[in-house]
């Protein structure tokens, strides 16, 4: 019971999804009427999971007075608060003016703090550039030439310095950064096919909890 | 010696302060180095130079988080510009919970140039379950009963004459992920026109699809942006950055020589 | 009820592959059919920094990347758990101590089991504490900048990162390399391998990962998997080479039929 | 030529992107500050995002429609909540068994037409080209492609000229990884150049 249901629940659902795809009749408006929009009001109540997981986390940092307490008061202080102003404007659409005012809190807080911790990744590129890409072997050298003509031809300085740099550049992205993609993107879809395939027989369970 | 050593052990705060000053100088006084336009940037711009204007809708599918910076904003900013110019009525979407604000600050903007919402455009917001709900939209764009302004879609009426993803002329999604659940979800099964503009990160994974047709055009961050708006023949922000971007470029392939420098001169010395 | 034009092929080819995987897989487990996979590189260093954690008295972090387990990421982020339970295993024969970082909520509970299990399985269920598996947020760049800060925090001296990795990586393999940390990393994500190539101390690619996954679990019927995905792949390089041969030549029959 | 902003959301926006910056230098409490800030406010959007599509996609039909189905995904819902309490936490995997169906559905076969099948399509090009440069492209295209996938193969023994030929699979996605570092560089490089212009032209006023 404790396994074969979920099993029965994931088969049935993939099933019907996969087929409502391909087939006409009647699975097309199941599929529209019914699984995708429990879809949406299904995994809407997974997001909820994660700010449990956190409020319990860091409720208990709280209470037992642990190192960097206060962080994890100032980390539960902003989730209440976005997340209340947020669903009040979720609920409230007409509401313009609250609206005006949670876009003005996330775009100059939320969202500079997240395109600046991606900034950082500029700095980082630069570093280990220099630190970690070495023409060490055959297969480094090709590794670093290749990305160093990428560079030249995606700015246009490149075509100050040679006026073939972004003709090279597009060859190499189209020609053989093309041909190893693809052969990645096959490679890697037929492995999620074998692995979607043990999910949908049961196979595979670790989303059940334990692999076997 | 001494300085092979130096050459290998520069302390990376030096390097992030030099490359700060590269890209800053620049910003403040671009050099104005000229640019090339490629043929996926243009493939774009033709498909909308050749739509109908007050007849054809534009789809445009926000999926991306304040995160991707700029270099994921400045691509929409210019092909709505586009559409602005040529009075293309668009509507948008948004598969990730961040995208609806990244069309709204797009949106604030045409509004005070006197562009009237749910006319000329409009915004449908977030519908979640990825993949899923890429499929449910485009098979039926009703399913979102209200855009993010609590007006009814039906009411809407830019939306009038929309019921499926292949209602509008045209498809752009802006992602800084990879286009291929779009793909895998409407534009294969349905056969739609589908351009998208992704960042710079993506565009190699991006190549195949482009290359087997799947994908009409492709803008990829802010060299397509400054590309687009040299098309548009109004050379905004985005080309002014490219300079610094050049000269980033060339910083960190300065820093790459030096490091192999070291390198080989210390393996040398060491036989 | 019929197929929708364009899907006749898709679809019986689906049907084909499907029936012939899961004979593959059957016979494996059955001992039937004996799959060995080739050494891959890399795979063995996961026990050489298990073991220098140990000896250093610092603690190995993993993460099991970002993917989730219920969309089309999923056999990334399952392959991730197999070397996480692998992984788990080794800290406990060598008493190490194991961070655990999730981003997912639906791979939280998995990965406490599987954690949990591996050091009740050892004998040292004592091992097991309210932080080694740690949620940190399901926002992607929120997560990073936890992980960043917890790497530093805790000066863990290995760094293991395995499933699906987007523009983060550089950031988690960075932060590792300014500690000290010996890393490995075991990605599918082709955007962010120059990365860990650069800056990690092995780095497993592409479809390895799903090979390493059935590789450390030694399980029977995932090994009969990654034989399946050898013989559905040799046989699309067939069809590749056929079709380019006939089309060369002016037919576009293949073309035909497979978008029949 | 500089005027420094006099609105207070420059200033946050910039003290929140050099806040996240000092971490370049040092983990230290400023960076600590933001980071927790950050961690829970994106949680508290998303929550607020999923109360939203609940709202609308759930609550309302189902209140003033009487849609009576949509219980269905609700109990499912808050049984993901069961994990929670030890004794009924097997209740949990019901909805995750939900959403992984889903996602097998949805993709087990739109994957095979999409990656497998439309980008074999692809591949299989004349390789008689116009110009030799069309030819040797479409050469390097196909081959290339072969000694990727047979790079690819784990229970296959890989020795004599199959070795060689996945060797040369490497090469070609060096070359990959090379682009893609290539243009990694790029886009990080005009991620810094848009916050760039938040600290230098929104707030300090220069550009």
């Amino acid at each position: 019971m404790r396994k074969e249901v979920p099993m029965l629940i994931t088969f049935v659902v993939a099933i019907i999804v996969m087929l409502s795809s391909i087939t006409t009749g009647p699975l097309p408006d199941v599929f529209k009427n019914h699984i995708s929009p429990w879809m949406t009001i299904v995994s809407a109540f997974a997001v909820g999971l994660a700010s449990v997981n956190l409020t319990r986390v860091h409720g208990q940092k709280i209470s037992r007075k642990r190192d960097g307490w206060v962080y994890s008061l100032i980390l539960l202080g902003s989730m209440f608060f976005y997340g209340i102003f947020r669903s009040y404007i979720e609920i409230n659409p007409s509401n313009m003016a609250a609206a005006e005012n949670y876009a003005l809190c996330y775009n100059h807080i939320l969202s500079p703090l997240s395109s600046g911790i991606w900034a950082c990744l500029a700095f980082y590129v630069a570093s280990s550039s220099y630190r970690a890409f070495r023409a060490r072997s055959m297969e480094a050298t090709i590794l670093l030439v290749s990305a160093v003509v990428v560079m030249l031809g995606a700015a246009p300085i490149g075509a100050q310095i040679w006026s073939k740099f972004p003709a090279v550049q597009r060859w190499l992205m189209n020609v053989p950064n093309m041909t190893g993609q693809r052969g990645i993107i096959i490679g890697a879809a037929i492995g999620s096919f074998v692995t979607a395939l043990r999910v949908l027989l049961g196979i595979e369970r670790g989303h059940l909890g334990g692999t076997q | 010696m001494n300085w092979i050593n130096k050459l290998q052990t520069i302390d990376r705060r030096i390097i992030y302060i030099l490359l700060l000053v590269v890209c800053a100088i620049p910003l403040v006084k671009p050099l104005g180095v000229p640019l090339q336009v490629t043929d996926m940037t243009r493939d774009v711009y033709d498909i909308i130079e050749g739509l109908e204007p007050e007849k054809d809708v534009v789809l445009l599918s926000f999926d991306y988080a304040p995160g991707a910076g700029l270099d994921a904003h400045i691509v929409p900013v210019a092909v709505v510009e586009h559409l602005a110019q040529r009075g293309i009525k668009w509507v948008s979407v948004s598969f990730n919970p961040e995208g609806p604000m990244m069309a709204d600050l797009i949106i604030k903007d045409l509004e005070s140039r006197g562009f009237k919402y749910g006319i000329d455009f409009a915004n449908l917001g977030y519908l979640a379950g990825q993949e899923t709900a890429i499929r449910l939209f485009a098979l039926d764009c009703l399913t979102i009963t209200t855009d993010t302004r609590g007006n009814k879609t039906t009411d809407l009426p830019v939306m009038q004459g929309i019921k499926t993803a292949k209602d509008f002329a045209f498809v752009h999604q802006f992602t800084s992920d990879d286009p291929a659940m779009w793909i895998r979800q409407a534009v294969d099964p349905m056969g739609l026109r589908y351009a998208v503009g992704i960042v710079t990160v993506s565009v190699p994974s991006a190549m195949p699809y482009y290359n087997s047709g799947q994908i009409k055009g492709l803008l990829g961050g802010l060299k397509a942006a400054a590309e687009y708006e040299t098309l548009l023949g109004k050379p905004g922000r985005a080309v002014a950055m490219m300079d610094a971007q050049s000269m980033a470029h060339l910083l960190i392939i300065g820093f790459i020589f030096l490091g192999n420098l070291g390198y080989f001169l210390g393996k040398k010395q060491g036989k | 009820m019929s197929l929708v034009e364009g899907n006749i092929f898709g679809f019986w080819m689906f049907i084909v592959i499907s029936v012939v995987a899961v004979w593959i897989m059957t016979q494996s487990k059955n001992g039937k059919f004996k799959v060995t996979l080739r050494r891959i590189n890399g795979l063995e260093a996961l026990e050489e920094a298990v073991g220098r954690a140990t000896e250093m008295g610092k603690p190995v972090h993993y993460t099991p990347g970002l993917g989730d387990i219920v969309d089309n990421k999923a056999a990334e982020t399952f392959a991730a758990m197999e070397i996480l339970t692998y992984v788990a295993d080794l800290s406990a024969k060598y008493s190490a101590e194991l961070i655990v970082t999730i981003r997912q909520p639906n791979v939280f509970p998995l990965a406490q089991e599987s954690v949990k299990q591996s050091f009740v399985a050892a004998g040292k269920p004592d091992m097991y504490q309210e932080n080694t598996v740690r949620f940190i947020s399901s926002n992607q760049d929120a997560y990073t900048s936890g992980v960043v800060g917890i790497l530093h925090r805790e000066q863990a001296a290995a760094n293991i990162m395995a499933g699906l990795f987007m523009g983060e990586s550089l950031l988690l393999a960075e932060a590792g390399a300014q500690i000290g940390a010996m890393q490995i990393a075991i990605t599918a994500s082709t955007t962010q391998l120059p990365f860990f190539v650069a800056a990690c101390d092995y780095t497993i690619i592409g479809e390895e990962l799903f090979a390493a996954g059935a590789y450390v679990s030694q399980d029977k019927v995932k090994m009969g998997g990654i034989a399946a995905q050898d013989y559905i792949k040799l046989a699309v390089m067939a069809v590749i080479v056929l079709g380019t041969i006939l089309s060369t030549s002016g037919s576009d029959f293949i073309r035909v039929l497979l978008t029949k | 030529m500089m005027s420094i902003s006099m609105n207070i959301w420059h200033w946050t926006a910039a003290i929140c992107i050099l806040a996240m910056w000092t971490f370049l230098f040092k983990e230290n409490p400023i960076f600590r500050i933001a980071e927790h800030v950050f961690v829970g406010g994106t949680a508290g959007h998303a929550i607020g995002m999923a109360v939203g599509n609940i709202y609308r996609y759930g609550w309302n039909p189902l209140v003033h429609n009487q849609q009576l189905l949509l219980f269905v995904p609700i109990i499912l819902g808050v049984l993901l909540y069961s994990r929670f309490i030890p004794k009924i936490a097997w209740l949990s995997r019901w909805p995750v068994a939900f959403l992984v169906g889903v996602g097998t559905g949805q993709s087990i076969y739109t994957s095979l037409r999409t990656q497998v099948i439309n980008q074999s399509l692809g591949a299989m090009v004349p390789l008689s080209g116009d110009t030799v440069g069309v030819t040797i492209n479409a050469l390097i295209g196909i081959v290339g492609l072969l000694a990727v996938l047979s790079y690819f193969l784990f229970s296959i023994p890989q020795s004599g000229a199959l070795e060689k030929f996945s060797r040369a699979g490497r090469w070609i996605m060096m070359v990959t990884f090379g682009v893609s570092f290539g243009n990694v560089v790029s886009g990080r490089i005009s991620v810094l150049l848009g916050e760039l212009t938040r600290i230098l032209g929104d707030w300090l006023g220069m550009l």
